[in-house]
């Protein structure tokens, strides 16, 4: 299997060095055709290792594949833990990379940057294999920080725009900060475990449990919070959980495809799956836990609310994917890491095609992305139609769907887990969650229906030019829509309540919510059957039906709703003024500050005062010194008078 | 005794007031009058203490000729004394001062710490029949030779610094040439030139 | 008075003798032919090296009634004041050629000066000492007013002139209480004095000490009897400050050397304080004010001045390192020094002095060759290494601090740093500054040859120094 | 009883005395040459005086060489003071300044 | 052909020489007349050739002793027992093979746009090339500070004469503040020579001292080293410096020269005096982190890529110093020698990163002639290749994973971490800061429309310029892809340093 693995890894790597080194030589089809074949190859493999995991019974792997460095007792390799867990996301991920990058062909047909961004795209898939398929910390940092590069290029792929550009930017230096946390979780980790090796970090989770961190003198903590903490920070970045959420929405500056990639169903998700990979040391600290499950109620209920008064098809899909990510954030601090695991699967499947159907929509009108100017386009663009209409059905968790069975268990997971929680966190988590799922109902059918359904918007000119977008574009969605229409059914057993995870996901029996559930779970139609009795159900319902009410039916309320809290509105609408405090805030502290270090500190007081100073004095001492060299020759006489005088006096009355 | 002190009293009040006016004098020939006072009472009392031999090449080397020298220059270089008007240096009090300073710890020195057992140092007086002058060349060509030497060499370096710096040919200076003047012959300062005749117009 | 006594001073009457020589055969030499002179002289000074070398005597040996010494010490000073002596002509012809000073009295005065020079370096008793001394200032007084047509080169010499003659007033003091507390004027003599009577070491001593030291300041230049050195530096012809600024040193270092180790060596306590305090503030003053310097010779004035810190603080010492250090730095220093003035002479020609630090504009364009020449000189001075002025610094402090001294070695450094600039500034107007005199340097090969050893001397002398160093060793350990 | 002290202060007393003469004088450079000539006096002073009190002719010789340089001297700083006249015609201490700093 | 016995006179002098022979072959300001190609050739072919030599000492180097190797020792100066004692171990042969590398691409880049007297601004690098190599090899105190005070005269020349237009304060303030530094080293080791009687480094690493004195040349040490370096507050002189500077001078002073200060800690200051360095080490270390962090914040505000670029530097180097320092915060366990071995591997790091880094200002620089950030907008647009390349090592210097920048911070905030959790958390800040001034930086510059006539009319990098960034771009990810062959250089040497350290003199 370790050439499998290789393959698997390297392929894309291989594929984004051709397309990106000899882009001109291999021209565009052959970039498109390179990489395609080669993630597809991944794709096959993974599918393969997937296969075996789930059916083949096929044991974990962990295999090391080269020294990176030792030093001073630490060893620091690259190698691969190839387990179900990872298995999983390797499918996932190879999968919905390949879609995107046959989306692709269609989406980009006209940019100049055709090469280059294949180039990427491969480039990512391998770093997302990195990082799934790491068996270390250095690894997992390193595909950490690689995905992160290539969300920056990819963000900033029109790097003319001002927009892309300042949101690359953005998005890199909030997920630094996301990662300054990470890089001292795995400090924190060699320290108390002396090894990056994740298998010899849990083995040794009771002993970090055991020890204690001063972080603040006199307050001895326990290392295992601490170090879990840290980790987490790097999750919140990377997962865009708040209050490190601000640069996902921006990042839609960047092309369609990549939203769906990276911003949607795999690199955002990088967090999820790192707790969940670190459910071991997670499992052994209450407090971490509960830091996990606070942060993301948050995300998924705020995020959700942004969502409604969004008008950018992409940014209220962005701000879908926040919540969702807080629900999965949710369902981590739940100790139900199966479950966030599993809702991160359907979600990569439905967020993807969501947002190549959002891409299908923005071809077809020129690039236009702002929902109020769409409408009616049922007709004009059927299979795009249909597709996103199973997108938005398995978002909200419409019965069947696989986002049904993923959020409904997710949720139920919630509410259980109040018996080992501590108390109002849990409540508060769990009502989060299920008002998010009606808030999630609402902001999704209104910009279903705004595009899809009503008059149509756009002028004229457009209009003439709208249809359907082509196979290369219409394929990928139907091939998406497969899985996030069916994939509930079949997996939802399996993935919660069988163990599939097996090892690779450690759960204290004392937190194990999913294996209470599984005591009354009966199967995914029995499940289905009782949906209506839940109240997850009536809730998404509620939305849907109200987002038909005020934007089909009375489109006329939403404009005095916004009047009558126009101040709610206006939070909304500032998105709680988070991006006002990171630019208006941090970053331009952090200038003034530099600024003030510069040129308080360094010009005026080291350059000016200390060595500037200095040189100066020295001169001016010399212009003042040289004054008593007047040229006169009594003065000089006078000096050897002055310098004979004082010799004898200090022999006579001071010797 | 007390003889020897007041001449000894006598002349250093003398010899201090003429340094006095050779300091502050106006006229540089009055100053190099009190000068030659202040040697004249040098040598005297030198003489006091027997050392006649030095009193003597005192004043006939430095009365005789240095001064005289002096008195040379200062009357050759033309130096208009009214022009001059003595004044003293900004600094002059603290400079005297200072200087007062140093006298007293000289004269400390001299009287308090100088020697262990108190009372001044005295004199033993020559034997009859000594020759200050005879003791004197007796060692300067003997044992001090070689300073000897060096002192001409002094002199003679002396003599050639001198000469160099002020000996100067002045280019427009008109001298006659002895030699050259001898040695004319007629051709060279007579020149017979045949014209032709000139032609009646 | 036998024999010994006139082969032991053979070098002395050999080069008074072709003083001599010179003199008389100068008169019949018109001016066009002048530079006979020159080769006269540089044959003397061949001869007299030769008589030095011939007549080094193996062990130290005192004549003429304890008045003449000549031990290892006086013959490596001698022998390279001879050189420093013919490397001082040989860079001076040309220039004086050109401004039309080319007369046989800077020669002759310059051989003066050597020979008092030798004098002083040979001198055992303090009378020698003295004669020796008033031989060479009266040469350089009359040197430095040699351009009888310039004003400020006779100010400078009536200043040198007035100033030297209070310092020899304060000097013969000094020494008549020496003589009046032991009774006698050779250095053996009063060693032996004092050691004998422990007594003797009190405050009428230590007068005369601090006159005699008074002496040393002034001939080494040093603060607070330093105001001197930069105006007639300045003021004098730069072939003058050249022979100025080199030799004489040596002859200074013997001087102090033989006053303060030969004679008053039991009195180190005492002096050592008054000299440490001179130098201290040799170093400080002398580094500060060459920074405001425009003018290259008042610089290197000062530099000198600043140099001489550095000398007196390894005399301070009072150990033989320190003595080994101070003549090690002397030597090193004269070297750097005399070549610096050679390219200044170099840059100079008829009717223009390179006096200015600006007209060292550009200098890397004009000629390559002696920018870097310049360059090694000044870095050398500086105290970089692998330059052999670094080698100096670094005996002087080592000696500093082996005798406990960390806090002077500090200030040392210090000031050295503070000295960098001025030096730097130099190779800042050769390197960095674009040109601004086209004109194209003038010198005769054998000055190129001589000046190019020179700079490379300092490069070769501090990469091969160990020599030098054993050297030094040696005659600081003779020196009892 | 005049001895070995009276005279070593007349001494000390010319000694000073020509020294401030110079420092304080501002004009005129050939009183300059004449302190010095006091100074050697007082330094004579003391060599007579320590000769005799020591019963040791050294010191009379030592005046006697310091009688001689101090006439070369006189005659070089008399020869210097003419050049400097000549270039200057003036011997004013006070306008000997051109180099400073 | 065995000439391991001579390897490192050869590192040392061949440059040296050669630097010699381009003198003497002489100026030709005309880039094509014959003599200045074939000045230009030799310069190459010699530096090359060092290079050459270079790799056989990269072969012969036996990881896996830390005794000293290709050990040469002849006596120098006997008077003063100074020995001409060379050797290298694994802390110095990284460095020597840091500066061999370099070089070359220096004078590469440097090939033709160096108009005003070629020959004496390669022969300057290639003099000063040998003189590091010289620095990294001796063994003896006095041939330490004889290389260490003689570098700084070509670094003078080359900034002071083919600098920018404030260059004579920049290279004036550069010579003396370096100056200033090191005297007072040289002040320490002739103390330490008084000790033992000879320059003999490992002398001077065996003699006991006392721990005022310990104290006191430890100061002496920290000034010459934190300049140099330059650690906060003394590092003024390295932006002015390097912004003046040509490019090769930028970047051979941050490649190789501000290594010499962190060389100088493992050196000299650790093993001859490990109690003064305890006692310091918490001073250093909260310098280091204030180099971090306010260097940081400095950095971004900076309106000169060159400038911003020299604050970057400190910054990293705040890490190396950090670096080293940690031993005697870590109460128990391991983690000393990783903070140290991530120090080296900084210093490696940020050689090929920096330089990189001055490399592509000196790109822009040679054809627009500014290198104020804002007279440039949108590079992207007309130099693609260019982009690329810079976006790399601007990654690499915000110590992305995968490039060399990021192996040296992520051992030393481990490291660190087991000293204090404050002392990583600072530290930790470099991944925001370093970032943002970066990133800002190649945002304004490279991103966005076309800003300006002179940003449209940019030509994309030539062969030449290509040759030099692509051999650099793939050392930054040699060494961040696969660190090992570096790092086992110098573990066998680290640890025993760690020793020593541990090891009280008193």
């Amino acid at each position: 299997m370790y050439n499998y693995y290789l393959t698997i890894v390297l392929a894309p790597l291989a594929a984004a060095i051709v397309a990106g080194l000899f882009g001109k030589q291999i021209g565009r089809a052959g970039s498109h055709w390179i990489t395609i074949l080669a993630v597809g190859l991944s794709c096959a493999l993974s599918l393969l290792v997937l296969k075996n995991m789930f059916w083949g019974g096929a044991e974990s792997e962990n295999i090391s594949v080269y020294t990176w460095a030792v030093t001073d007792g630490l060893k620091m390799e690259v190698g691969f833990l190839v387990d179900r867990l990872t298995a999983l996301m390797m499918a996932v991920v190879t999968f919905v990379s390949l879609m995107v990058h046959i989306y692709t062909i269609g989406y980009m047909h006209d940019d100049p940057g055709y090469q280059r961004f294949f180039s990427y795209i491969a480039l990512f898939t391998f770093s997302m294999l990195m990082l799934v398929m790491s068996n270390n910390f250095l690894q997992l940092f390193f595909g950490w920080e690689a995905v992160g590069l290539v969300s920056y290029l990819l963000i900033g792929f029109w790097f003319k725009r001002e927009s892309a550009i300042f949101a690359n930017l953005k998005a890199f230096l909030v997920n630094r900060v996301g990662d300054f946390g990470f890089i001292l979780g795995v400090s924190a980790v060699v320290m108390f475990a002396g090894t990056l090796d994740y298998a010899e970090v849990f083995a040794s989770a009771d002993s970090i449990a055991a020890q204690e961190i001063e972080v603040i003198a006199g307050t001895p903590w326990n290392a295992m919070t601490v170090t879990c903490v840290l980790l987490f920070i790097g999750a919140m970045g990377k997962s865009a959980q708040a209050p490190l959420h601000v640069w996902l929405p921006d990042s839609m500056a960047g092309p369609t495809p990549i939203s769906a990639l990276i911003h949607a169903a795999t690199m955002v998700t990088a967090g999820i799956f790192m707790v969940a990979r670190m459910s071991p040391l997670f499992e052994l600290s209450a407090t971490a836990l509960a830091v996990v499950i606070t942060i993301g109620a948050i995300t998924a209920f705020s995020m959700g609310l942004l969502g409604i008064v969004q008008n950018d098809i992409k940014r209220v899909i962005a701000y879908s994917t926040l919540s969702q990510l807080g629900y999965m954030t949710v369902a981590l601090g739940a100790s139900a890491y199966s479950a966030a695991i599993f809702h991160l699967m359907t979600h990569a499947f439905f967020k993807a095609l969501l947002f190549l159907a959002a891409g299908s929509v923005i071809i077809a009108l020129h690039h236009e992305q702002d929902i109020r100017k769409m409408g009616g386009l049922r007709k004009y663009m059927p299979v795009t139609y249909w597709t996103a209409l199973i997108g938005s059905l398995a978002l909200i968790g419409f019965p069947g769907t696989s986002g049904f069975f993923s959020k409904d268990l997710l949720i139920e997971a919630v509410k259980e887990s109040h018996w080992h929680g501590q108390g109002a966190v849990y409540w508060i988590a769990y009502l989060s969650v299920l008002l998010g799922v009606f808030v999630t109902a609402l902001y999704t059918f209104r910009m279903f229906f705004l595009v899809f359904h009503g008059e149509t918007r756009m002028d004229a000119e457009t209009k003439s030019h709208v249809r359907e977008s082509p196979w290369v574009v219409t394929v990928p969605l139907v091939l998406l829509a497969i899985p996030s229409a069916i994939i509930g059914w079949f997996t939802v057993r399996d993935i919660l309540f069988n163990n599939y995870f097996g090892d690779s996901i450690v759960v204290s029996s004392a937190h194990d919510v999913l294996a209470h559930m599984g005591e009354t779970f009966h199967g995914s139609l029995a499940l289905f059957q009782h949906s209506v009795q839940t109240p997850v159900f009536w809730l998404a319902a509620g939305g849907a039906l109200s987002a038909w009410f005020l934007y089909l039916k009375r489109p006329d309320i939403p404009a005095t709703i916004k009047d009558r809290v126009s101040g709610l509105y206006t939070l909304l609408d500032r998105k709680y003024y988070m991006d006002d405090l990171y630019i208006k805030g941090f970053a331009a502290a952090g200038r003034s500050i530099g600024n003030l270090l510069w040129q308080k500190g360094d010009q005026l007081v080291i350059d000016g005062v200390l060595v500037n100073g200095t040189a100066n004095s020295i001169g001016k001492l010399a212009g003042v010194m040289r004054q008593i060299q007047t040229g006169y020759l009594y003065t000089y006489a006078f000096a050897m008078f002055i310098g004979l005088t004082m010799l004898l006096s200090w022999l006579i009355w001071f010797r | 005794m007390l003889f020897h002190a007041i001449l000894f009293y006598f002349f250093s009040v003398i010899l201090i007031g003429a340094a006095c006016g050779v300091i502050f004098s106006k006229n540089p020939v009055h100053a190099i009058m009190f000068l030659v006072l202040a040697f004249f009472q040098s040598a005297m009392l030198w003489l006091l203490v027997e050392a006649e031999f030095l009193a003597i090449v005192l004043v006939l080397v430095y009365v005789g000729a240095v001064m005289v020298l002096f008195l040379f220059v200062v009357m050759m270089l033309d130096i208009n004394v009214e022009a001059i008007q003595r004044s003293l240096t900004r600094f002059a009090p603290f400079a005297i001062a200072v200087a007062l300073l140093m006298a007293i710890e000289l004269v400390q020195l001299i009287w308090l710490r100088s020697r262990t057992d108190a009372g001044p140092g005295v004199f033993e007086s020559y034997p009859e029949g000594y020759s200050n002058t005879k003791a004197l060349g007796s060692v300067l060509y003997t044992e001090h030779v070689y300073a000897f030497e060096i002192a001409a060499v002094v002199l003679l370096l002396a003599i050639v610094a001198a000469i160099s710096l002020t000996m100067r040919k002045r280019p427009g200076l008109k001298v006659q040439n002895i030699g050259q003047q001898v040695a004319v012959r007629a051709k060279d300062r007579l020149r017979v030139v045949k014209m032709e005749s000139e032609k009646k117009q | 008075m036998n024999l010994t006594d006139y082969i032991s001073a053979a070098p002395e009457i050999t080069l008074l003798g072709l003083i001599c020589v010179v003199l008389i055969a100068d008169l019949f030499v018109d001016d066009e032919h002048r530079v006979m002179t020159f080769w006269m002289s540089i044959a003397a000074l061949a001869l007299t090296a030769w008589s030095l070398v011939a007549t080094a005597p193996i062990e130290r040996v005192v004549v003429f009634d304890g008045s003449y010494v000549s031990d290892p010490l006086s013959q490596v000073l001698k022998l390279t004041a001879v050189g420093f002596v013919a490397i001082a002509f040989l860079y001076a012809r040309d220039y004086l050629r050109a401004n039309d000073l080319h007369k046989g009295e800077y020669y002759l005065l310059g051989l003066f000066g050597l020979l008092g020079m030798m004098i002083m370096t040979s001198a055992n008793s303090l009378l020698t000492m003295y004669l020796g001394l008033e031989t060479l200032a009266l040469s350089l007084y009359a040197l430095v007013a040699i351009d009888r047509n310039n004003a400020t080169a006779a100010e400078s010499a009536m200043k040198y002139f007035v100033l030297g003659a209070i310092a020899s007033g304060a000097l013969l003091y000094g020494i008549s209480w020496i003589y009046g507390v032991t009774g006698t004027l050779k250095f053996d003599e009063i060693a032996t004095a004092i050691a004998a009577n422990p007594d003797l070491n009190s405050l009428p001593l230590w007068f005369g000490l601090a006159f005699l030291i008074v002496g040393i300041a002034f001939k080494f230049g040093a603060v607070p009897f330093h105001m001197w050195l930069p105006d007639v530096y300045e003021g004098a012809r730069t072939p003058v400050t050249l022979y100025i600024a080199s030799a004489p040193k040596l002859a200074a270092l013997a001087f102090t050397l033989r006053i303060l180790v030969d004679g008053l060596g039991g009195l180190q306590d005492v002096w050592a304080d008054m000299i440490m305090v001179v130098a201290v503030l040799s170093l400080l003053v002398g580094n500060v004010i060459a920074i405001a310097q425009t003018n290259i010779k008042r610089m290197l004035g000062y530099s000198a001045i600043a140099h001489v810190g550095f000398i007196l603080l390894a005399i301070f010492c009072g150990t033989d390192k320190g003595y080994a250090a101070a003549l090690f730095y002397t030597l090193t220093y004269v070297v750097a020094t005399a070549g610096a003035f050679g390219i200044v002479i170099l840059l100079s020609r008829r009717g223009f002095e390179a006096e200015n630090l600006a007209d060292f504009k550009g200098l890397n364009a004009r000629s390559p060759w002696f920018a870097l020449m310049m360059m090694f000189l000044m870095l050398s001075l500086t105290g970089i290494p692998p330059f052999i002025g670094f080698l100096g610094k670094l005996n002087v402090i080592d000696a500093v601090l082996s005798s406990g001294y960390a806090g002077l070695a500090v200030l040392m450094v210090i000031a050295s740093v503070v000295g960098a600039f001025y030096y730097l500034r130099v190779i800042w107007y050769m390197y960095f500054e674009p040109r601004e005199d086209q004109a194209v340097l003038q010198a005769s090969t054998d000055t190129r040859l001589v000046l190019s050893l020179n700079g490379v001397a300092v490069l070769a002398l501090g990469i091969v120094p160990g020599w030098l160093w054993t050297l030094c060793t040696q005659i600081a350990l003779s020196m009892r | 009883m005049i001895g070995l002290q009276h005279y070593l202060t007349l001494s000390a007393m010319l000694f000073v005395l020509s020294i401030a003469g110079i420092v304080v004088n501002r004009r005129n450079l050939i009183l300059l040459l004449m302190c010095i000539e006091l100074m050697l006096l007082a330094v004579n002073f003391n060599f007579i005086a320590f000769s005799r009190y020591l019963g040791d002719d050294t010191g009379q010789v030592f005046v006697f060489f310091i009688l001689t340089v101090a006439a070369a001297e006189a005659a070089i700083g008399l020869a210097i003071l003419v050049v400097l006249f000549r270039n200057r015609r003036s011997i004013n201490v006070q306008e000997l300044n051109t180099m400073k700093g | 052909m065995d000439f391991s016995q001579s390897l490192l006179s050869i590192l040392i002098w061949l440059p040296i020489a050669g630097g010699i022979l381009l003198l003497v072959i002489g100026d030709d300001n005309d880039v094509n007349s014959s003599r200045s190609i074939t000045m230009r050739v030799a310069a190459l072919g010699i530096t090359v050739l060092t290079f050459v030599f270079s790799i056989a000492l990269y072969k012969w180097f036996d990881n896996a002793t830390a005794a000293m190797q290709f050990v040469e020792r002849a006596s120098w100066i006997p008077a003063l027992d100074v020995w001409y004692y060379l050797g290298v171990d694994g802390i110095s042969a990284p460095l020597i093979l840091l500066t061999t590398f370099i070089t070359p691409l220096v004078v590469i880049a440097g090939w033709d746009t160096i108009k005003v007297r070629p020959a004496q601004y390669f022969a300057a690098f290639l003099i000063l090339e040998g003189l590091m190599i010289g620095v990294f090899c001796a063994l003896d105190g006095l041939l330490f500070y004889v290389f260490w005070e003689a570098m700084l005269v070509p670094m003078f020349l080359i900034i002071g004469v083919w600098g920018g237009e404030k260059r004579i304060y920049a290279t004036l303030k550069f010579f003396l503040y370096t100056f200033l530094g090191s005297v007072l080293m040289l002040v320490a080791f002739i103390y330490l020579y008084g000790q033992t009687g000879s320059f003999d480094l490992f002398g001077f690493m065996n003699v006991p001292l006392g721990m005022t004195a310990q104290k006191l040349i430890f100061i002496a040490f920290l000034l010459a080293f934190a300049v140099k370096v330059p650690m906060w507050p003394v590092h003024t002189w390295l932006p002015d410096a390097h912004v003046e500077a040509p490019t090769g001078g930028s970047v051979i002073l941050a490649a190789i020269m501000l290594k010499m200060g962190g060389y100088g800690f493992v050196r000299l200051s650790l093993p001859i005096v490990p109690d003064g360095s305890a006692y310091f080490s918490g001073f250093v270390i909260t310098l280091s982190l204030i180099a971090v962090v306010y260097i940081g914040f400095v950095a971004l505000m900076q309106k000169d890529m060159k400038k911003l670029i020299a604050y970057s530097s400190i910054a990293h180097m705040g890490f190396v110093t950090l670096g080293f320092f940690l031993f005697w915060s870590i109460s128990s366990g391991t983690g000393a020698g990783l903070g140290m071995t991530g120090g080296m591997v900084q210093m490696v790091s940020h050689g090929l990163i920096s330089g990189a880094m001055f490399l592509c200002v000196g790109v822009l620089y040679d054809r627009v002639h500014s290198r104020q950030i804002a007279d440039y907008g949108g590079v992207a647009n007309t130099m693609p290749k260019f982009a690329a390349f810079m976006v790399l090592f601007s990654m690499a210097n915000a110590g992305l994973p995968g490039t060399s920048g990021f192996v040296g911070e992520f051992m030393v905030i481990i490291a660190s971490f087991k000293a204090n959790f404050w002392y990583a958390f600072l530290a930790g800040t470099t991944l925001v800061l370093g970032a943002a001034y970066t990133l800002w930086m190649v945002k304004r510059v490279l991103y966005g429309e076309v800003a300006n006539d002179n940003v449209a009319a940019l030509e994309d990098l030539n062969q030449r310029e290509f040759i030099v960034l692509a051999v650099l771009a793939i050392s930054v990810l040699l060494v961040g892809l696969w660190p090992a062959p570096l790092v086992d250089m110098m573990n066998a040497t680290i640890e025993q340093l760690i020793q020593q350290v541990g090891q009280s003199k008193l």
